[in-house]
């Protein structure tokens, strides 16, 4: 398949991301569509390194895995800490800045 | 630390040998229907009712097993022996003597009571059954067991087979 | 009529394209599901899909890389805080302003595909062996000599991440009473 | 010491609040009247000499085919476990109304037994964390360990009335 | 009609060519069939095994009555499940329900399929691998998959709506990723010692050798890891019948049930054989002469049977002192047995 | 709404109902109990009992004196023996009778023996709960010994029925003394074979040490009993402070530990099992002759070949049998020192064939409020092993 499939793909997955961010209100999901739009960037750049026949792509989709699993964590354990303080989980309801 | 680590491996290490050792070991169980086990004499299984040595019932119908049983699953009724054709030796016999082996706890207390050796209980274990009316035993089930003078009192006051 | 090569290039674009479209298809339901468990299980499938996505574009190491690290971590993660703090469905609602920043993402999403359109992209001759492309030799090379930084960054990001995890998470509740 | 000297102590010391005592079978028994259940509890606890610091057992009795008075009666089993001596204290309890005060904040072991006096005789013990039932369901009605509870009797099935299976329970009074 | 012959005789022509072509893609096929039949079918000669074993270490006999030695009472067990109703909770999630077992037993054979038990021969001028698929990176490959496995633990737990099974399910998918990383250090300091992530170079590697003498700290470090990895005793927590009643299965009944036992017993081969492939010389005989194969599945005999050495002896750890063990024993000890290891390798 | 929704953590309090019983694994029969859980940790447990409830108090006001004695074995169905001891004498104090000396030396045999299977059972069930699932099966070998002794001597394994109000209810036989020596020769590295498995094995200090402990003072308080209580530092034996049967006779240890935690409860046990050994062994040395009954025809059943010669006899029989024991009228308690604690019964007679009241004093049921109460702040996996720790047998607690 052409470049052009890669790109559709990979800007489809990325728009539904942004979209779920927006749209949902339990940050769990917000956070599964922020992994759809890494992962999304994760696949153009693997894709095109095959294109280019270069690594650096592949070793860029590396080095984002690496944010990705640590930025999971660090939100998981946020989102853990307000439920644990506030005992619910919905971001339209988070908004004072008091715990 | 790193003793108490070693003392640890090798005391999980112990522990395994045990298992080994026993696993080399003969096993214990019996194969149940083929090897059965020999019941000690005293063994309180299935109820009979026991034969004289003239072959006559040896219950008088006296109910001292029925007043002695804590649950109440003997049911005695004696009528007077024709004296031309006694069932028993006594003036009297049992003409209804009914054990409900469901209500039974198997506590010897009628074969204790009884003044004349006629109720036993026996290593009879293997009670199973599908139909719980089985369970009621009438006398023809009772006396089907002991052929007569297979039983005495032995010098420590119980009931002992007589091995022939 | 039949030519080998182009029955197995044929066949490679079927399976390219039915896997990305599952991808696709997969994160639609991410978005879509109001079920936190369900959500999670179409990002898993969504995950496995761009593995295999990698595997067809000669990237196997970060695919099997893409498997352990998202799916068997980070989705586990998912799952494990999922039935801690439960999975209660959504209700989902539109407000004006979702409305607005959804269309500006269709926008968005119109852009991108305009920019498909322009013209592949020229390979770079002679650089790599292909018989290592993508396997972790290659990427290991790469990685230690080229973009050593990078590389270095990202362990100190993760070593802070599992710092500040641990100062986040470990809330304080009474030291176990031993009885 | 000895139950003789156990029984002579108390009834220096609270010669006023016992109401009796009795040495049966060698046993030091005491009898108390709810209402000083309390402080006699207190006093044998803490006396240096007494110093009862097991509680071995509450039973209730129900005295109602003896015809006397006070119908029930709440039995305390106490046991000093440094002096090995041992004491059971009688507390008779009115038929209307009966209760009695609690030991439990003395002794953390009387609070099943009392809550089974509960349960069991329909004696509320007064000042209790949890006076619900106990053994018997939630939702029972009666008191079974008294003595004027309706009993039931089974009837054992044998060849004449073979046919007896379903109707295991029948209401009868009770044999002995 | 001359065309239709024409394309007829095409057509033949391409297929025979393809076949030939794709001698290699038919044999694959064939050796995955007979590798997943052959990995279903020893579930329950294993299952045999472990009862008439833990039979022994209990000074009894175990199953002896099915067929000889009771070798027939996993067939009969098996056909029991088969036929039992299948009873699903009105209040839990049917289509997860049904989904959880088939994720543990697919992902359990599919893990199997980069193990080689054997040195390639010749059939026919064809040279056949003894193993399912040739992945460079096979190790990789089974981490990534057993990894998959957990889904099914959790999916289940989350599934069955009952608190047993979610904190066991919960236990599962903690205790699986904390091992998974003990295990994986534990393997790399072979991987660094051969310089490849295939499972075929390891035991080429191991040729005059085994691996367990020159690493037996990792030796020890990948089964103790490698045994909470498949979730026997001592680790058994997720199902930990004292505490959890069953764990995450305790609500799946007949042949549902059997799936996760299959799966639990599939992941005990391919870890036995894991151990096996990067410790104990694979195939490699070692002058005594027998089959390599024959050496290669008595080794991983020898370790199921220690698998059920360890279940018939130890009590079971408590899950806090399973999360302190692996976070702070096995993984330290792993980095440090890591670190020895590059150090020689470079030095 | 489903557990899935609501997660571990309930929606309007941080903890988790978990219900563990009536019908769990490691229950120990049919104990229920209700534990608030945060996440694996156990905030409050609040114990259920009556679902083995059979009313066998209000059934023995019902019954003569000696109908009571089977019934008592169903109580603490794992040490029959202790509570027909207990039972008979209660009412021998009644009765005001002396038990000749060939008698009591059987009942300390029989209680003896019947306190090692009780052990076994208890070691074999905590290990299990624990996870160590071979020693269950090595302690059932041997308890099956144990068993088939009580067979020879009494007809049944278990509800042996064996000790009467007078004396005991048939004398010993030649094999089953034989019997015993066997057994107390071979048991001993047995017991030693489990220590070799679990005593020094870490996982099983790390499941026992420390874990439910009771301090001296909270193990008084909470009316723990019996090897429960020794193992929190109290050195109290009914067989040594109060000594009945003639346990004077013999000299043995009590084991005190001093931690109270499981651990200590268990090496309590083994060590009790050692020390039950040594004083059947005691027994078996000096065994007195003499009859093993009381000899008076109104308490005991005349023997019986005198029936077939002697009239008297015989009326004495049928007058006993049909009657019964006629008890003077008052009330008494005989506590004696059952394998989980005190047991004792607590007898009220107004002077007829049949007892007005019977009230057993039965350690597990006095030891549930204390249990429930070691464990707030443990771990759902150490529930079990405090159940387990504790022994407690559901016939017992409700009656």
């Amino acid at each position: 398949m052409g470049q052009e499939f890669v790109l559709l793909i990979s800007s489809s997955v990325f728009c539904i991301g942004a979209c779920g961010f927006i749209i949902r209100k339990n940050p769990l999901i917000m956070f599964m569509s922020v992994e759809l739009m890494l992962n999304s960037v994760n696949f153009l750049l693997i894709a095109y390194s095959s294109f280019l026949n270069s690594l650096d792509g592949q070793i860029f989709a590396l080095i984002i895995m690496t944010v990705a699993a640590a930025e999971v964590v660090v939100g998981l354990a946020i989102i853990l800490t307000i439920f644990r303080t506030r005992q619910e989980m919905d971001v339209d309801h988070i908004n004072a800045l008091k715990g | 630390m790193l003793q108490a680590t070693f003392a640890g491996v090798k005391n999980l290490l112990i522990g395994m040998g045990v298992t080994f050792r026993n696993m080399l070991s003969k096993p214990v169980t019996l194969q149940y229907p083929e090897v059965k086990r020999t019941m000690p004499a005293r063994y309180r299984g299935r109820h009979f009712l026991n034969r004289d040595e003239e072959g006559l019932e040896r219950c008088v119908g006296c109910s001292l097993c029925s007043i002695n049983c804590p649950v109440g699953c003997i049911h005695v009724v004696s009528a007077e022996n024709d004296p031309n054709n006694p069932v028993s030796k006594g003036e009297r016999y049992a003409e209804v003597y009914e054990i409900n082996l469901l209500r039974c706890i198997y506590c010897g207390y009628c074969e204790e009571a009884c003044p004349v050796d006629a109720v036993v209980l026996r290593e009879h274990y293997e009670l199973a059954d599908y139909d719980r009316d089985n369970y009621i035993m009438e006398k023809q089930d009772l006396l089907v067991y002991p052929e007569p003078n297979e039983f005495r009192v032995n010098i420590l006051g119980n009931t002992e087979r007589v091995n022939k | 009529m039949f030519d080998l090569a182009t029955v197995f290039e044929f066949t490679r674009d079927t399976v390219i394209f039915t896997v990305g479209l599952t991808a696709v298809l997969a994160s639609l339901g991410v978005i879509l599901c109001s079920s936190p468990i369900y959500c999670a299980l179409y990002l898993i499938s969504h995950m496995i899909c761009l593995a295999l996505l990698f595997l067809l574009y000669n990237a196997e190491f970060l695919a099997v890389v893409q498997i352990i690290v998202y799916a068997g971590a980070v989705m586990i993660l998912f799952l494990f805080i999922i039935a801690l703090l439960g999975g209660k469905k959504e209700v989902q609602e539109l407000t004006f302003e979702r409305s607005i920043a959804v269309a500006f993402i269709f926008t968005l999403l119109g852009e991108l595909y305009l920019s498909a359109t322009v013209g592949p992209t020229k390979q770079i001759e002679g650089k790599i062996n292909p018989e290592i492309f993508g396997t972790a030799k290659a990427i290991g090379l790469e990685l230690y000599s080229k973009h050593l930084v990078a590389f270095e960054l990202a362990s100190a990001l993760l070593l802070v991440a599992a710092v500040g995890v641990i100062c986040l998470a470990k809330f304080s509740f009474a030291p176990l009473k031993r009885r | 010491m000895t139950s003789e000297e156990i029984v002579k102590k108390i009834k220096e010391n609270l010669a006023d609040i016992v109401q009796n005592t009795d040495l049966p079978q060698g046993d030091a028994v005491i009898f108390v009247a709810p209402d000083s259940l309390q402080s006699v509890a207190e006093f044998l606890k803490n006396d240096a000499d007494l110093k009862f610091d097991y509680l071995s057992d509450v039973r209730g009795v129900d005295y109602l085919l003896e015809e006397r008075e006070p119908r029930f009666e709440a039995v305390y089993q106490l046991y000093s476990i440094d002096n090995q001596h041992s004491i059971r204290l009688r507390v008779g309890i009115e038929e209307d109304n009966p209760s009695v005060p609690t030991v439990s904040n003395l002794w953390k072991g009387a609070l099943y037994p009392e809550q089974e006096l509960f349960d069991m005789f329909g004696i509320n013990v007064e000042g209790h964390p949890t006076m619900e039932r106990l053994i018997m369901p939630k939702d029972w009605e009666g008191f079974p360990l008294r003595k004027d509870y309706p009993l039931t009797t089974e009837t054992v099935a044998f060849s004449h009335n073979r046919d007896f299976k379903s109707e295991l329970v029948k209401s009868k009074p009770p044999t002995r | 009609m001359d065309w239709v012959t024409k394309f007829l005789d095409e057509l033949w022509d391409f297929i025979v060519q393809s076949l030939s072509d794709n001698v290699p893609l038919i044999v694959g096929s064939v050796k995955a069939i007979v590798i997943a039949v052959a990995v279903m079918s020893v579930v329950p000669g294993l299952v045999w095994l472990e009862r008439r074993l833990m039979g022994r270490f209990q000074v009894r006999l175990g199953p002896n009555r099915v067929g000889p030695f009771g070798f027939g009472q996993p067939m009969a067990d098996t056909i029991k499940l088969l036929f039992k109703e299948s009873i699903i909770q009105s209040s839990a999630d049917k289509f997860l329900f049904h989904l959880a077992p088939a994720v543990v037993v697919f992902t359990a054979i599919v893990a199997f399929a980069v193990i080689p038990f054997g040195a390639p021969f010749e059939v026919f001028g064809q040279n056949i691998e003894l193993w399912g698929a040739n992945v460079n990176s096979g190790i990789l490959f089974v981490f990534a998959i057993s990894g998959m496995g957990i889904y099914g633990m959790v999916i289940a737990g989350l599934s069955s709506n009952n608190k047993y099974s979610l904190m066991g399910g919960l236990r599962s998918s903690a205790q699986m990723i904390s091992y998974e990383l003990s295990l994986g250090l534990s393997a790399l300091s072979i991987i660094v010692l051969t310089g490849s992530l295939s499972l075929m170079d390891m035991v080429v590697a191991q040729e005059s050798v085994p691996f367990i003498l020159i690493q037996p700290l990792a030796f020890l470090l990948f089964f103790i890891a490698g045994v909470a990895e498949t979730n026997r005793a001592p680790f058994d927590l997720p199902e930990a019948e004292q505490e959890l009643v069953a764990g995450f299965h305790t609500e799946y009944t007949g042949m549902k049930f059997a799936m996760f036992f299959m799966g639990e017993y599939i992941n005990m081969v391919t870890m036995s054989a894991l151990v096996t492939l990067l410790f104990l010389g694979g195939w490699n005989t070692y002058g005594i002469p027998i089959w390599p194969i024959l050496a290669f599945a008595a080794k991983v005999v020898f370790l199921l049977c220690v698998f059920i050495w360890l279940r018939s002896t130890f009590p079971r750890i408590r899950y806090d002192r399973l999360m302190t063990f692996g976070w702070k024993v096995l993984l330290p000890l792993c980095l440090l047995n890591l670190l020895i290891t590059g150090t020689l390798k470079v030095l | 709404m489903s557990v899935t929704e609501q997660g571990l953590l309930e929606r309007d309090k941080d903890t988790m109902t978990l219900n563990m019983g009536p019908q769990h694994p490691s229950t120990h029969g049919v104990f229920r109990v209700i534990l608030e859980m945060d996440g694996e940790v156990v905030k409050t447990a609040e114990p259920e009992i009556g679902y083995l409830h059979t009313g066998i108090e209000k059934t023995s006001e019902n019954k003569r004196y000696v109908h009571v004695i089977p019934m008592t074995d169903r109580l603490d169905y794992l040490n029959p023996p202790g509570n027909n001891l207990a039972f008979c004498l209660s009412t021998e104090k009644l009765l005001g009778i002396e038990i000749p000396d060939r008698a009591n030396a059987l009942r300390v045999i029989m209680c003896e023996l019947a306190r090692i299977a009780s052990h076994l059972v208890w070691l074999g069930t905590h290990a299990l709960d624990i996870g160590a699932m071979t020693v269950f099966l090595y302690c059932w070998r041997e308890r099956e010994m144990i068993l088939d002794l009580n067979e020879e001597i009494s007809g049944v394994r278990m509800m042996t029925s064996y000790i009467r109000v007078g004396g005991v209810a048939k004398d010993a036989t030649r094999s089953w003394l034989d019997g015993i020596l066997d057994f107390i020769q071979y048991f001993p590295a047995k017991v030693d074979e489990y220590e070799r498995l679990l005593t020094k094995n870490p996982i099983w200090l790390d499941r026992t040490q420390g874990i439910g402990s009771f301090t001296r003072e909270e193990a008084i308080n909470w009316s723990l009993s019996g090897p429960a209580l020794r193992a929190s530092g109290v050195n109290w034996d009914i067989r040594k402070s109060q000594p009945y049967s003639g346990y004077e006779n013999y000299n043995f240890e009590v084991p005190v530990q001093n931690n109270g935690d499981i651990f200590d409860r268990y090496r309590v046990r083994i060590e009790e099992m050692r020390q039950s050994r040594s004083i059947i062994q005691q027994v078996l040395e000096n065994l007195p002759g003499g009859p093993y009954k009381d000899p008076d025809n109104k308490v005991s059943l005349p023997a019986r070949e005198t029936l077939h010669t002697s009239m008297e006899a015989l009326i004495h029989h049928f007058k006993l049998v049909s009657e019964g024991i006629s008890v003077p009228k008052g009330e008494t308690y005989v506590p004696i020192e059952g394998a989980r604690g005190e047991v004792g019964f607590y007898i009220v007679s107004d002077g007829t064939n049949v007892p007005s009241r019977v009230k057993l004093r039965a350690p597990s049921f006095m030891a549930i409020p204390g249990m429930c109460k070691m464990m707030e702040g443990c771990y759902i996996a150490d529930v079990v092993g405090i159940i387990g720790s504790i022994d407690i047998v559901m016939g017992e607690v409700d009656r």
